[in-house]
Formats: structure tokens, C-alpha cells, sequence
């Protein structure tokens, strides 16, 4: 059952003070909190069998590679992907699109196009531009509507025989929106052009079935899942990652090394040059663990209450504007105050012990979309509260008078 | 008033404030009496970097003395540049680049000190010693 | 002063047995074991203060920035680095040499040379092999004599005009030798070549002076330094980092996206792209304040000491060669007995609870050199002790009496 | 003897030992002992990757089972090796295909039958179970 006061107590840093005020985290878009549980499998590991890993003979190197093979196959599971080595460890969702995107360089022609959407976030932008010069492919974009939505008709126009590959976020992190991703990947199939979906911000809300949808390529970040920083996973299907060049060379990632030739290894070494994060691995597939025992049905039925709850109360300050209004939504609320700067609002708040975000969230297209400078964002976690929905309304309220 | 009784009367102004709310509200309404750069001055060359909110910052050689305007699109930044500009302004250079920060502290603002801040209050200051270091190698020519 | 047995007590895992026997951990060349105060510090801003940084107006956030700014400046203090932008926190000594060999895409010219020393580990050869691939840049390699050492005479001649860039390794992995770096970095600055030296396995044990050494770039691992996995530096010179292009895509690396054009931020976050290693950055910095409180100095007496009596223990051993006997050599030691296989040591000794690495160390180069199949290595830190080096010899011993 | 006989007999032939350093004793016995691979056979398409030591493994069927020949350049892998072809030489593929590998946990062994192990067991063990499938395919055609 979901009790959200024996939730809370798994987290130690909900008991801190900010400003004199109990604190409220309401930054979990940019960061999750970690419960107990994760932080003692970082402790165990540095005390009892913290070793490197893979081609170690000794008992700890031994352990150590168990253990944080078997939390490869924890997220294997997590996201039901057919092979562990279609599972790569990355140091998170900015190295994993990095991974592919460089992947291509070699597979794109002048001329070929890409596409992405018009609500990314830098990591899921500034590599494939990056990819676009050193390729000669070209950046097309899918429009959105002012409600915060991908306008799925203008995509499928830009989709062609040219199309090569489209990347997208299944959870937009400045809005909120949840992208029809299974749509959009369908209809790039009918091109033939591979898919990749920014899970950074949808894999603390939702349980992705990799193989069900059917996508190409599938990232994200262990930090915003109740895990580690530093730590991350890129999945991709077995045929299409053989095909990509790796990334970093080094260490762990070669079958043989001469100055003359070198050889690369299979999957999944060929990404996870040289000595990995191995806690962060470790605790990655605890983290995975316990959100799955408290269950994803569970955290999404009460964080839509949450929502719910936050949207209607805000709504009610005058002048409030939310952006992202569509009706597939996780738990950002983004919104400003009509004359007032979000800068100004998340210093008042702040001082009332309540950690939001201000600002572009990384997401500069999507605020220049809407001509303003940034937002207020909201993020909300299942182990936030009514109550501390209240305690943001309130101080958004006792700011906007001081404002204003 | 030198820059050092400035520092004081500041100082004086905030120990009458009992909590962090009446520090704010007295901030903002300084921010509101700052005395603006014009907008045509508003250009990007004007801006200071390391900013959330944005932050223009004009300086001008009166005789030997600096006179700074400013201005920022939210309040709070407003109000400390103001109260920047009222220790820092009508200046001689070499008075600017001695003058120390410390007053930021006692004044109960300390939360906006830090160099990684993205009020850019750090930056702020080092911009107007820059200004200053420029206008007297002019003046020293 | 330095005494052992309270260091010891500063490392939890020390207690720990292996196969009912005492752990004798020897594989610090593949990482080192981790003081409580550096498991604290992961602890401590997991339960206290764990928020993503730089932007974050909240307090939490500004908190967690300050800490992983500070340790940016340990660092930069540590290698005496002018400038605090000059430090680049990177996930590992690979990812920072991946850096530096992906900037150099753009700037090396096909024909333009590259030089590499006979006895680096995989990490500082594959990255420059995917750079000449790429570039048509010519890989030059300097050879080794059967002590170890580089043959600097060679590296002369391989200089010219042509050279663009030499990359060796401060102390070789697989063998210990400490190469003369300084006198490596003014010759290749004669010819305006560029300097990497890979600092992995040296800074544990030496303390280096990046500008008194004037080294163009210097890199290296936290986890070989008491600090934790997922983390390491890149030093560059300013002016030298200012020409390369990013190597990853992101959030934090830009100034400004667009769709159309996006402008990159300023050293060090250029190539910081993405969420970082918080917990590791912070962690990397108590780590180097641990090292540096115990003393290099010291340090060094204590474990050349060390390595000087396990090496003339071994040495009684009939049939044991050592490979790797320059007299500037650290705490490596690398051995074979005649007509026994490197893994059947290893594993022998493993089961009296002794952790060695078999195998080619990521050096296959050295191995091919030597004409062997890898090495038994026995690697030393001021934490380990000459009863421990006896419980090693004798466990050879008996290892040699199995097998043979 | 069949493979469950086979199997028993290691596990009480092992179960005599009292300690890991006779098991291991006795391992390298049954490594010199090992019916050797040819050397022309040694060629690299016989090596079983994952191996920090070197195997070489090949496969003959005579009738309707499967001679297999093995080599390492370690002793202990070599021991493995000794117990494995034992168990699995001269088997039938069928019955290759469908034996467990539980007696080398049973006999003291278990620390080697990880998958991410150096010495490539599970390798070995994979390897055998192909060239087992392989003859099954070719007899059943
Ligand atoms: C000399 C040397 N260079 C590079 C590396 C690679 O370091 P990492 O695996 O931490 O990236 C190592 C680590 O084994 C090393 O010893
Ligand atoms: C949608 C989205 N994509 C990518 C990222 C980048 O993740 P990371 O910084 O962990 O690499 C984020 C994190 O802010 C995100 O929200």
C-alpha cells in the first residue's frame, strides 16, 4: 500500500531545514531525492567490496562485478529489454544521446535528414547539430501548439525517404507534456528511419516497455530516478548499435590492441570505455528496485492527484499563467506571474524553504516559443504532499504581493 | 559622504529590519527608485553575463568621478543593484577598486554573495571594477 | 606523522576478510580503497543537501554548487593550476583523454604526426588511433628497452616538425616505471608539439606541479586517488582548451540554443555538458585534502620502503622475473614465475585472501613487447604493509609449489 | 557410466577433500592428465573468448556422440577443462544439450562458474553446448 509517511521517512533529506523553514522539494524535474536504501548500497559497496571490475581473477573484483552486472540486469528488466548487452551504462542521458549521435556520423550522408521536436532539451538538441555539421544531414524541427502539444500532422509531413532519424522526449521537462511517442515511432518506421526517446524526465513516472513500443534507441539518467549522479543508460537494439562506431576509446571497450590495429569488443563494451561509475551502477539498480516496490501504478495514480490538486490551487492566484496545459501531463507545473520576473518568485519562494527552478530548464527553443525569459517550474515527486502544495501556493502568493 | 559612511548608512538602514521579509520589501522599493539607463543604452555590449535575469549595466567619466546606470527585467536584482549603485556611483576609480564588499554580508544579503549565484551579483561587482580600472588608466594617460 | 596503523583504521574495507583469510588488497593500480571520510561526504550530501547545480536559484541547489566549485579549486590547488577554469570534471582519465583526441579532430591535418610511448594503457592509445583514423594524422610509437624505460633517444629522432601532439603516461600501469616527463614535455615543446601526460596511476603516489612541469594537458581518476568511481579532471591550458571543439553536447556546455545556431559556453562548463558526477566531484575534493593531509612526502618514503622490500622478497622466489626494473619506478610491482601462467597465480593466492590483477593490465603492447601472455601484478599503497608483503611472498611461494 | 554417474562420481571423488587447497591439488591432477588437442588445432577459431588464460577447444563426432579434445595455457583452466570433458566427451548431443551444471557448484567449484569470471567457464560451457546443437542439426538431417 502506498503510505506516503513511511514513504517520506525513506528519504533523510526531507527532514532538513532551509531558511528556517521545513524544506520542500519541488526541483525533482532537475533532480530526485534518494531514499536510504540507495545511499547504503553507495556505502556498502566503498566498505565492503569495492574493487575494479571485469578481468579481475581476486574474490572483490569478482563481487564487485556481480553485483553491478546484476544491476545491468536489473534495468534490463525495468525496461524489458531482450539482451543485457543491449543495456550500455552511460554517466547519463547527455553521454547516452552523445553515444549515438556520434554513432552516426560515419552512417549519415549530406543531405539526409533529421528530425527533432520543438520541445528538447539542450542534450536532446546540441548533439544532433553537432552531428549535423560534421555530416552535412539537415535539422528538422516538429512544431508544437501553444498548449505545449507536438502538432503530429506537421510532423508527418516533414517525415520522408530522407528521414534518417528522429529524436524526441517521451516527457517534455520545461512543460510537462507526455509525447505520443508510440505514434511517433510507428510512423518512423514507415520511413525507416530509427527513433530515439529522451526518457530523462518520464522514467521516475512511467514504466517504459522498450520492446512494446518498439523504439530504436531509449536513454536516461539514474539521478532523476531516486539514484546516483553520474550514471545512466543508453538501451538500443542489438542490430542498430553493432552498426554504430563507438564513442570513447580506451580501456574495457577493445577485443585487441596493437599500434598497428585495434579491435573493438561486442556489445555492450564496445560503449563503456574505461573504468565505469561501478557505485553508481550499483545503486542505480537498487533505486530501480524500490520505485518498482512501491510500484509505478501506485506513483502515478497519487502524483495525478498531486498535480490535480496543485493546478487547480495555482489557477486560482490571479495573473497565474501555466505553460503546458495539455492533457497528457506528469508532474511539472511551469508558470509565471503576469509582471513579474520567475527569478524574482524563486528567491521569495526560496526564502520560505520551497525548492523550485527558474529559468530556461535548459529548454531555450521552448521559451522563445512563448517570448518569455523562463519560467517557475514545479516538479512535483510521489513523495511530495498536499500540504506542501499549500505551502507553495501560499508563498507564491505572499510573493506575488511583495512583487507586484 | 564617502563610500565607507555610505557602507555605514546602509548598514544603519537594514539593522532596523527584524526578519528577512522587511530586508526584501525595503530592497525591491530601492529597486524601483534606481535610476535607469536609458533605453537605447540597453544593448547587448551593456549586458552582464552569469545572470538569470538579465542586467545592464552604463558607466560614464563625470570630471574624476564614475556615474553608473542600470537596470534588470526582475526586481530583486533590481534592488541590489541599486543598492550597488548607491555605494558605487559618483566614485573616484581608485576609490572603486579599494572599496571592499563585506557591508553585502552585514546587511543581511549575504545569500547573494556567492560567485556561483545566478543573480550575478558577483559578476555585477567585478564589472564595475573593471569600469573603474578602465576609466583610471584614462585618467592616469 | 605517519602511522600506519591509524591510517589503516581509516579504511572500513581493510577489516574485511577474503576466503576466511585477511584481505590483502594489492590491486591498487586498478583502484584504490577509499577512506571513511570519503564514504561521509557521499553520505552527507545525499541525506543533506543533494540538488542539481549551477542555475539553480534555491537553496539546496546553491549549496550543492558551492561544494562542487570548492572542490573544483581543491583540485586546482592540488596541481597547482592557474586558473580554476582550467579544471575540467570529467567521469574518468578515459572520457578526459577522449576529450582532448575528439578536439584535435579539427585541427590536426592529414599527414600531421602524433606520438605515443610503447607502454601506455589502452585509454591513451585507442582514443588517438580513432583520431589518426579520422584525421590521417600518422601514429608514431616510442620504443622501450627490456628495463622498462623509454628509449629517449628514439623520441628525438621521432620529433619534427610534423609532430603535432605526444601523449605518454606519467607512471606506466603495467610496469610502474615513472617516465621523465618534464624532459618529454621540453622536447615536444621545441617542436611546438602539445603535451597529454596521463597521470592515472602517478597521483596517487607524486604530487604534481602542472605549471612547473608546463604541461599542455594533464589527466587523471579520482578512484585511483581514495576518491570515489565516475569522476576524474582534465587539465589544459586555457589557450589550448579554447581551441577545441566540445566533445559533448548538452545542457551546461551552451551560451545560447537555437534551432538555427547554437554558441557554446565558456571553460570549464564547454565541456561539462549534462547533469555531472556531483556526489563524485565533491567526494574527488575530501579525497585529494585526505591525500594531501597524510603527505606525498611521506607517502612516497613510506611506500618506496615498501616496494623496496617486497621487491627483494619476491626476487628470492627461484624462477620470478620481474618485468618493469627501472630504478624510477613506483609502487608496481609486475612479475611471472617461470613456466607458470600469470591467471594460476592469481587465482592461488586469491584463495588466501590476497587481491592481485593477472592478465595484460589494458597494455597488450607491453605484453606483445615482453612476448608473454600478461603479468601478475602486486600494486602498493601507504595502506598496505610488509607483513602484508610476507603473506604475498609467502603465498607465492606456495602457489609455485602447486603449480609447477 | 552415464552423465549422472559421471557427474556423482567427482562429486564424491571431490567430497574427500577437506580443504580448497587438496581440491585444487587434485584439479591440477586431472589438468595434466588432459586427453590433449592436436597443435595443428590449435588454431584461433578453436579459442573460446572471455578467457584470461587461452583455450582451445575442439569437437569430433564418432557415431553418435562427441569426442571432445581441450587445451589451456593455465593449469587450473586446465583442470576445469579436465572436469568438463569428462563430464560432456563422449555424449551424445542430446544429452550434452540437456545436462546441468550444478555437480561443479557440489564439487567446491562454485567461485568459477560466475558468468563475468576471468577464466571463461560459462564460456567453456556455452561452447560445448553449441558444438552439441551443431552435431544434433547434422544427425538429424
Ligand atoms: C595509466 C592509466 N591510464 C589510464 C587508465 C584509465 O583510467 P580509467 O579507467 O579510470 O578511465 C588507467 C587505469 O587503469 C591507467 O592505469
Ligand atoms: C528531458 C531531458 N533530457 C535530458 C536531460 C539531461 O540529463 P542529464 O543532465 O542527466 O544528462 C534532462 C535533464 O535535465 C531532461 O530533463
Amino acid at each position: 500500500m502506498f503510505d506516503i509517511n513511511i514513504i517520506r521517512k525513506d528519504f533523510p533529506i526531507l527532514n532538513r531545514e532551509v531558511n528556517g523553514k521545513p524544506l520542500v522539494y519541488l526541483d525533482n524535474a532537475a533532480t530526485s531525492q534518494k531514499p536510504q536504501i540507495v545511499i547504503d548500497s553507495i556505502v556498502d559497496y566503498y566498505s565492503t567490496y569495492n574493487a575494479n571490475i571485469h578481468r579481475g581473477v581476486h574474490t572483490l573484483s569478482q563481487e564487485a562485478t556481480d553485483v553491478f552486472e546484476i544491476a545491468r540486469k536489473k534495468v534490463q528488466k525495468h525496461f524489458n529489454i531482450k539482451e543485457s548487452k543491449e543495456v550500455i551504462l552511460t554517466s547519463g542521458t547527455t553521454h547516452s544521446i552523445n553515444i549515438v549521435a556520434n554513432g552516426y556520423a560515419e552512417i549519415l550522408q549530406k543531405g539526409d535528414e533529421v528530425i527533432v521536436s520543438a520541445m528538447e532539451h539542450h542534450s536532446n538538441i546540441v548533439p544532433w547539430q553537432m552531428l549535423c555539421e560534421r555530416t552535412g544531414a539537415v535539422l528538422k524541427v516538429i512544431p508544437m501548439n501553444s498548449e505545449g502539444e507536438l502538432i503530429l500532422s506537421e510532423y508527418e509531413k516533414l517525415l520522408s525517404e530522407k528521414t534518417k532519424l528522429v529524436f524526441v522526449n517521451h516527457v517534455s521537462n520545461a512543460l510537462g507534456t507526455i509525447n505520443p511517442i508510440e505514434i511517433i515511432i510507428e510512423k518512423a518506421h514507415e520511413v525507416n528511419a530509427a527513433v530515439l526517446v529522451d526518457g530523462a524526465q518520464a522514467c521516475s513516472h512511467i514504466k517504459v516497455d522498450v520492446q512494446k513500443i518498439d523504439v530504436d534507441y531509449y536513454v536516461t539518467s539514474a539521478h532523476k530516478m531516486c539514484g546516483p549522479t553520474g550514471v545512466g543508460m543508453l538501451y538500443g537494439k542489438k542490430e542498430l548499435l553493432n552498426e554504430l562506431q563507438p564513442y570513447q576509446g580506451g580501456g574495457e571497450m577493445i577485443k585487441e590492441v596493437t599500434f598497428e590495429k585495434t579491435t573493438y569488443a561486442d556489445l555492450p563494451h564496445k560503449f563503456e570505455a574505461g573504468t565505469p561509475n561501478i557505485s553508481g551502477g550499483i545503486a542505480f539498480g537498487v533505486a530501480i528496485d524500490y520505485l518498482n516496490e512501491i510500484g509505478f501504478d501506485e506513483i502515478a495514480n497519487y502524483e495525478n492527484e498531486l498535480i490535480a490538486y496543485a493546478t487547480q490551487q495555482l489557477l486560482e492566484i490571479e495573473g497565474l499563467k501555466i505553460y503546458g496545459t495539455s492533457q497528457y501531463k506528469t508532474s511539472v507545473i511551469s508558470f509565471n506571474i503576469e509582471g513579474i520576473h520567475p527569478y524574482d518568485i524563486g528567491t521569495i519562494v526560496d526564502k520560505l524553504g520551497i525548492a523550485v527552478r527558474t529559468g530556461h530548464h535548459c529548454a531555450q527553443p521552448i521559451m522563445e516559443f512563448y517570448k518569455i525569459p523562463g519560467t517557475v517550474r514545479a516538479s512535483f515527486s510521489f513523495y511530495n504532499t498536499k500540504e506542501e502544495v499549500d505551502v507553495l501556493v501560499n508563498a507564491v502568493k505572499k510573493a506575488k504581493m511583495m512583487l507586484q | 559622504m564617502n563610500i565607507k559612511e555610505i557602507q555605514e548608512e546602509l548598514i544603519d538602514e537594514f539593522s532596523m529590519f527584524d526578519d528577512w521579509m522587511e530586508r526584501y520589501e525595503y530592497m525591491i522599493e530601492l529597486g524601483k527608485s534606481l535610476p535607469l539607463i536609458s533605453e537605447e543604452q540597453k544593448s547587448d555590449d551593456k549586458l552582464i553575463k552569469g545572470c538569470q535575469s538579465k542586467v545592464w549595466l552604463h558607466a560614464e567619466l563625470n570630471n574624476d568621478t564614475i556615474s553608473f546606470t542600470a537596470d534588470s527585467d526582475a526586481i530583486i536584482t533590481k534592488g541590489i543593484i541599486a543598492i550597488l549603485l548607491r555605494v558605487f556611483s559618483n566614485q573616484k576609480p581608485e576609490v572603486i577598486l579599494n572599496a571592499n564588499t563585506d557591508f553585502i554580508d552585514e546587511i543581511g544579503l549575504k545569500e547573494h554573495l556567492s560567485p556561483t549565484r545566478a543573480n550575478g551579483l558577483v559578476s555585477m561587482i567585478k564589472q564595475l571594477k573593471l569600469y573603474a580600472l578602465a576609466f583610471q588608466t584614462q585618467l592616469n594617460k
